[in-house]
């Protein structure tokens, strides 16, 4: 079994080469890049939406990306069940364009923040986090990635078990609802999260490999 | 023809930015403020006859995130 | 490269005189002399554009006229250097396939006069010149230097420089992709009137890819891409070559605007263009704009360069000529382009949703035309480009000799009530502006996008980066130390690049190649030029003497504001090289032992902690043994190879003590050192902080004892354990032990509170 | 009592997130609109009795920054 990925590159996309390259480094996986103006994502089994400054952020992060005609293709590929993973940036882009609930706004500490956070992920039965640790250490890096959603949003979230990740250890570095990292849609196929599990492949670069088992667990599912 | 759409947090959503500044100002010493809210203000210059209906939709469609924001719009004539 | 064509000054005036107000020749920066000597030059009175040119390209930013002799004794060859000064950045090879460029840059002034604008400008300029060697870029690094943070008159000031400089450079490097992986921040009073933001870039290219920017064919077209060209900056090469009164309104206006990410497409542009072949010369529209960058495309190949106004796109309406010649607008390229390969180069663009533009193309006859945009076009500027580059003027200003003997006042003693509580006394000095943790400014900087970043070298001596496609460690460091500067600006340089190369050889890597940043005062001034020589010669010769060439650097001068100097500072910037990246330290210990390398033998006087309790230091530091320096590397990276060290630390400002709880923090272990001088407080407190020495800390598991004491000797380098690695506590003799929760605290709480005036509540509503 | 401070970049100043606005706009249809600067809007709510003449002192030294900004103050009465 072998899993078929793209990784979308809009203009002002900057993780983009550092998820292929965990890609390529897993087993069972083939990848390429997308570019955001085609309009095809024929064959894939997964599409990765990654993190970087899509359009520098401007307006809002993810509010122009959104509109990228790959989007639309993006939506439909989530609609057949094709899985869809948008980290950081990747993860705003889906909220913007509607295919997760909530909206990301800046750290409560009103600045970036670039280092390794601990996470619980609550809920390990998606195809995303079959294999995921329940105590898990991932890199964040971003400035506007305090997630929020209302008290009705939030309860359906929570009933659903749609929240995976959690900021934990007494932790919430961006001020997030609930202390929310990461959500799926209502089928479980479409993940957003603001930790990078693609620098986190090699224990060196990213101080764990924690990231890899999103991707095994797909591999899994799949 | 210019018009100003002033776009801000909705009330439910805390703004630590605002209450960052109030607190910068009241250790600065400016004690009459209550409350400070942090938003952004886009100045749109337009065709001649557009109105402002259109800049509605422009606002609900792009400059605005309906999940955490409000706007209102207004005709700059200055 | 074509020869210099033989160019006949015409006598006559080709170009429409527009006559030359004395205002408007004041308004220039240039000397009386240098404006009688334009004149003869060209035979005729310039047309204002004419002067609007001369004027930047004369410059000392443009020009380096006043360093120009100094900087040609620098060491610059070796036999990985690729590229030398000259060019938009230096290159050194790794292997028989991948080069690394790099290079170091200042926006003082511009971040002087706008913080967030002037660091963020900053961060884009020195990118440009790095990929515009057609290399990726894959590290920032920042040397910043701000005025005091403590309470005086300009505190709250240099607070805001601070705060503004760190958000910009965050936000700019963030935004494009680019990782700020190491750096050092200084305070210092000397600066509140005139930071220094220095920024380094890295970037890596395969050998048989370096572009450069030499236009060295006739036919050629130039292509103009990135954004278009407003009123920004115009003049600011001028401004960077003057020195600022307080308030020097009408030169604030010239604020330009960084963006983040037109400069990210037009990298990828460039690199993709570069790649494929496609560019014969490239070179970013920097420091005088369009004017520089032409020139000095064709004066590198002794060609000509004939540009057409109306072709240049522009942001605001009714630019002059000489606007649109010396606007500093930002993320502007400008390229040389074979006929044929025109269409391909504008599909590129196109696809990063660029605009090729044509505005003109390269000559054979060393003349740089320009045409005007008013109807009908008219020539507005014609001047040989030698004239532009060559035949700048060069200066030797007079030096003031070396002051006499530097006043050596008594050393810095404990008063009793300090003596009385040691332990307190060292823990406000960790918590203070210059020695407590930078953490607050780093976090904020993505230092893992591009994943090459080695994690646990973040907040270390230098940061390593793994080369792509290689087993290989990429170590860089950028360094300082001002404050030596003030008795000795020649030892001051010495001992920068020193410690510079005890960072890279800390993690193992062997040094490689050194770029710099000269920020000085004003070189009319001998005592100041005086600095200014003193310190280019330190530079040189301890880069002579450890054997890493100088391949490039910036010069700032005029660092002055109302006639009061900075600190004579040489920022060196430099890069190491290691064979396998898995194998690096870092300053986080582990293991059983605790060793000092080397000897040790401190002084107060000069150090960081008779700058904090004195406010001012007594001397420089002592003569450096170079000798024992080589030795050192050799030692660290045949150790660091072969895994013998679990941790490593130079030991620097703060001395032993702060070297100390840097290692115990970021190791969370204990740390028992046993054999410490307790007779009086003065002798424990001059062993703990005072600097000098030429040591550093390793930390080893028990079973590599007899093998690092080996080692060590085969290198002719002096070895103590001096601590066990223990326990949880930092123990020094039997007077001082802290918990480690307690020297966090200090360490670690202050620095935000000092620069960053909004705070928001991290922890907020969860 | 509420104020409402407009903070906008100078004309002269180049406003790249604007651009970016403006173009992404147009790309989506919007053909009415001109120009557009981005700025920000702080909505104060402040004493009874305090005058407009405090604002200007509070913006001017702490949410302005004169070398590249510009504001206006506007009593909001909604
Ligand atoms: N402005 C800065 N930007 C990025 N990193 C910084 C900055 N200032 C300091 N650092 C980092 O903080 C750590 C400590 O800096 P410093 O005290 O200068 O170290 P050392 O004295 O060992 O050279 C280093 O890892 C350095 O790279
Ligand atoms: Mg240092």
């Amino acid at each position: 079994m072998t899993i078929e990925a793209g990784v979308i590159v809009f203009p002002g996309s900057n993780c983009d080469r550092d998820c292929v390259r965990a890609l390529k480094g897993m087993e069972g996986y083939r990848v390429r890049e997308i570019w955001h103006r085609e309009t095809e994502l024929g064959g894939l089994d997964l599409v990765v939406l990654p993190g970087g400054f899509s359009y520098g952020d401007y307006l809002r992060p993810g509010a122009i990306a959104r509109f990228s005609p790959i989007v639309r293709e993006v939506t439909r590929f989530a609609e057949r069940g094709g899985y869809v993973l948008g980290i950081c940036n990747g993860f705003q882009i889906l909220l913007e364009a509607g295919l997760l609930p909530g909206a990301l706004i800046r750290n409560a500490g009103l600045r970036f923040i670039c280092e390794p956070v601990p996470l619980e992920c609550t809920n390990t039965n998606t195809p995303f986090t079959k294999k995921v640790p329940r105590n898990l250490t991932l890199p964040i890096a971003h400035g506007q990635g305090r997630y929020f959603i209302d008290e009705t949003g939030r309860s359906k979230l929570e009933a659903e078990g749609r929240i995976v990740l959690r900021y934990a250890g007494g932790t919430n570095p961006n001020g997030s609802t609930n202390r929310i990292a990461g959500i799926v849609n209502e089928k479980g196929n479409v993940l957003g999260m603001m930790p990078h599990p693609e620098r986190a492949c090699e224990i060196l670069i990213g101080s764990s490999e924690d990231g890899r088992s999103f991707f095994e667990s797909l591999l899994q599912a799949a | 023809m210019r018009y100003v759409v002033e776009v801000h947090l909705k009330p439910e959503v805390s703004d630590p930015e605002g209450a960052a500044i109030l607190q910068a100002a009241r250790a600065l010493g400016f004690d009459f403020l209550s409350d400070v809210r942090v938003g952004k203000s886009f100045e749109i210059e337009v065709k001649e006859g557009t109105e402002e209906k259109e800049l509605e939709v422009l606002s609900d469609k792009l400059l605005v995130n309906p999940v955490v924001e409000t706007f209102r719009i207004r005709r700059d004539d200055d | 490269m074509r020869e210099a064509p033989v160019l006949q000054i015409p006598k006559r005036d080709t170009v429409p005189s527009e006559g030359t107000s004395k205002t408007f020749l004041q308004s220039l920066g240039l000397s009386e002399e240098e404006i009688e000597r334009i004149r003869s030059l060209l035979g005729r009175e310039p047309t204002e554009t004419e002067w609007g040119i001369f004027s930047v390209m004369w410059s000392e930013h443009c020009s380096y006229k006043n360093t120009k002799r100094l900087l040609a004794a620098l060491p610059t060859s070796g036999k990985d250097v690729l590229q030398g000064p000259g060019e938009n950045a230096g290159v050194v090879a790794v292997d028989e396939e991948w080069a690394v460029a790099f290079k170091v840059e200042s926006h003082n002034h511009p971040s002087f006069v706008e913080p967030y604008q002037g660091a963020a400008t900053g961060v884009g300029g020195i990118l440009r010149d790095i990929f515009t060697m057609g290399a990726r870029p894959i590290a920032l690094l920042d040397s910043l230097h701000f005025g005091s943070t403590e309470n005086d008159v300009h505190s709250i000031r240099s607070r805001r420089i601070a705060e503004g400089v760190v958000r910009a450079i965050a936000d700019y490097g963030n935004c494009v992709g680019i990782p700020t992986v190491a750096g050092e921040t200084h305070f210092d009073r000397s600066y509140s009137g005139n930071p220094l933001v220095n920024v380094m870039a890295v970037g890596v290219v395969k050998r048989k890819d370096v572009a450069r920017a030499v236009a060295s064919e006739p036919g050629r077209k130039v292509l103009y891409y990135g954004n278009p060209t407003g009123r920004d900056g115009v003049h600011g090469a001028t401004m960077a070559s003057e020195t600022f009164e307080v308030e020097d309104e009408d030169k604030r206006i010239n604020v330009q605007v960084g963006d983040p990410f037109m400069e990210k497409k037009i990298l990828e542009a460039t690199l993709e263009l570069v790649q494929a072949g496609l560019l014969e010369a490239v070179q970013d529209m920097g420091a005088a704009g369009l004017t520089c960058s032409s020139c000095e495309m064709a004066g590198r190949g002794n060609t000509g360069i004939r540009i057409h106004l109306n072709r240049i796109p522009l942001r605001a309406e009714g630019l002059t000529p000489y606007e649109i010649m010396l606007s500093e607008s930002q993320e502007r390229m400008l390229a040389v382009v074979k006929e044929e390969n025109w269409e391909s180069a504008r599909r590129i663009l196109e696809k990063w949703d660029l605009e090729a533009v044509d505005i003109g193309e390269t000559t054979g006859d060393g003349w740089m035309r320009v045409w005007g945009n008013e109807e009908p076009e008219t020539e507005v500027a014609a001047i040989p480009v030698r004239c532009l580059t060559t035949e700048a003027p060069v200066y030797l200003p007079r030096r003031a000799g070396k002051k006499s003997g530097a006043e050596v006042r008594p050393q810095p003693a404990l008063s009793s009530e300090e003596g009385n509580d040691i332990s307190g006394h060292l823990l406000r000095f960790l918590a203070s502006e210059n020695v407590s943790s930078r953490r607050p400014i780093y976090r904020q900087y993505d230092t893992m996008v591009g994943t090459r970043t080695v994690w646990k070298t973040v907040g270390g001596d230098a940061a390593v980066l793994r080369l792509d496609g290689t087993e290989k460690g990429l170590a860089v460091t950028i360094d300082s130390n001002a404050r030596f500067a003030r008795h000795d600006p020649f030892r001051a340089s010495e001992y920068a690049v020193i410690e510079a190369a005890r960072n890279i050889a800390a993690v193992g890597a062997r040094p490689l190649a050194v770029t710099n940043c000269l920020n000085y005062g004003d070189p009319g001034n001998p005592e100041r030029f005086e600095e200014i020589a003193a310190g280019v010669e330190g530079l040189g010769y301890a880069c002579a003497r450890i054997g890493t060439p100088v391949t490039g650097g910036n010069v700032s001068l005029y660092n002055e504001t109302a006639g009061a100097a900075i600190l004579p500072t040489t920022v060196v910037g430099m890069i190491g090289i290691m064979d396998d990246y898995r194998r690096t330290t870092s300053p986080a210990l582990s293991g059983d032992d605790l060793w000092l390398l080397g000897t040790h033998s401190p002084s107060l006087a000069g150090s960081e902690y008779e700058h904090w309790s004195r406010g001012e230091t007594s001397a420089a530091l002592p003569e450096i043994d170079y000798d024992f320096e080589r030795s050192l590397h050799a030692f660290m990276v045949e150790a660091v190879s072969k895994n013998l060290l679990r941790s490593a630390h130079d030991i620097s400002a703060g001395g032993i003590f702060v070297a100390a709880v840097e290692m115990v923090l970021k190791g969370k272990r204990g740390l028992v050192w046993e054999k410490v001088p307790e007779d009086d407080d003065f002798a424990l407190v001059e062993y703990l902080l005072g600097e000098g020495g030429a040591a550093m800390l390793i930390a080893t598991a028990a079973e590599k004892r007899g093998t690092v004491e080996a080692l060590a000797r085969r290198w002719n380098l002096l070895i103590e354990r001096v601590a066990s690695i223990e326990g949880d506590r930092l123990v020094f003799g039997k007077q001082i032990s802290f918990s480690l929760e307690n020297l966090a605290a200090a360490w670690e709480g202050d620095l935000e509170k000092r620069i960053f005036l909004l705070a928001g509540k991290e922890e907020a509503a969860s």
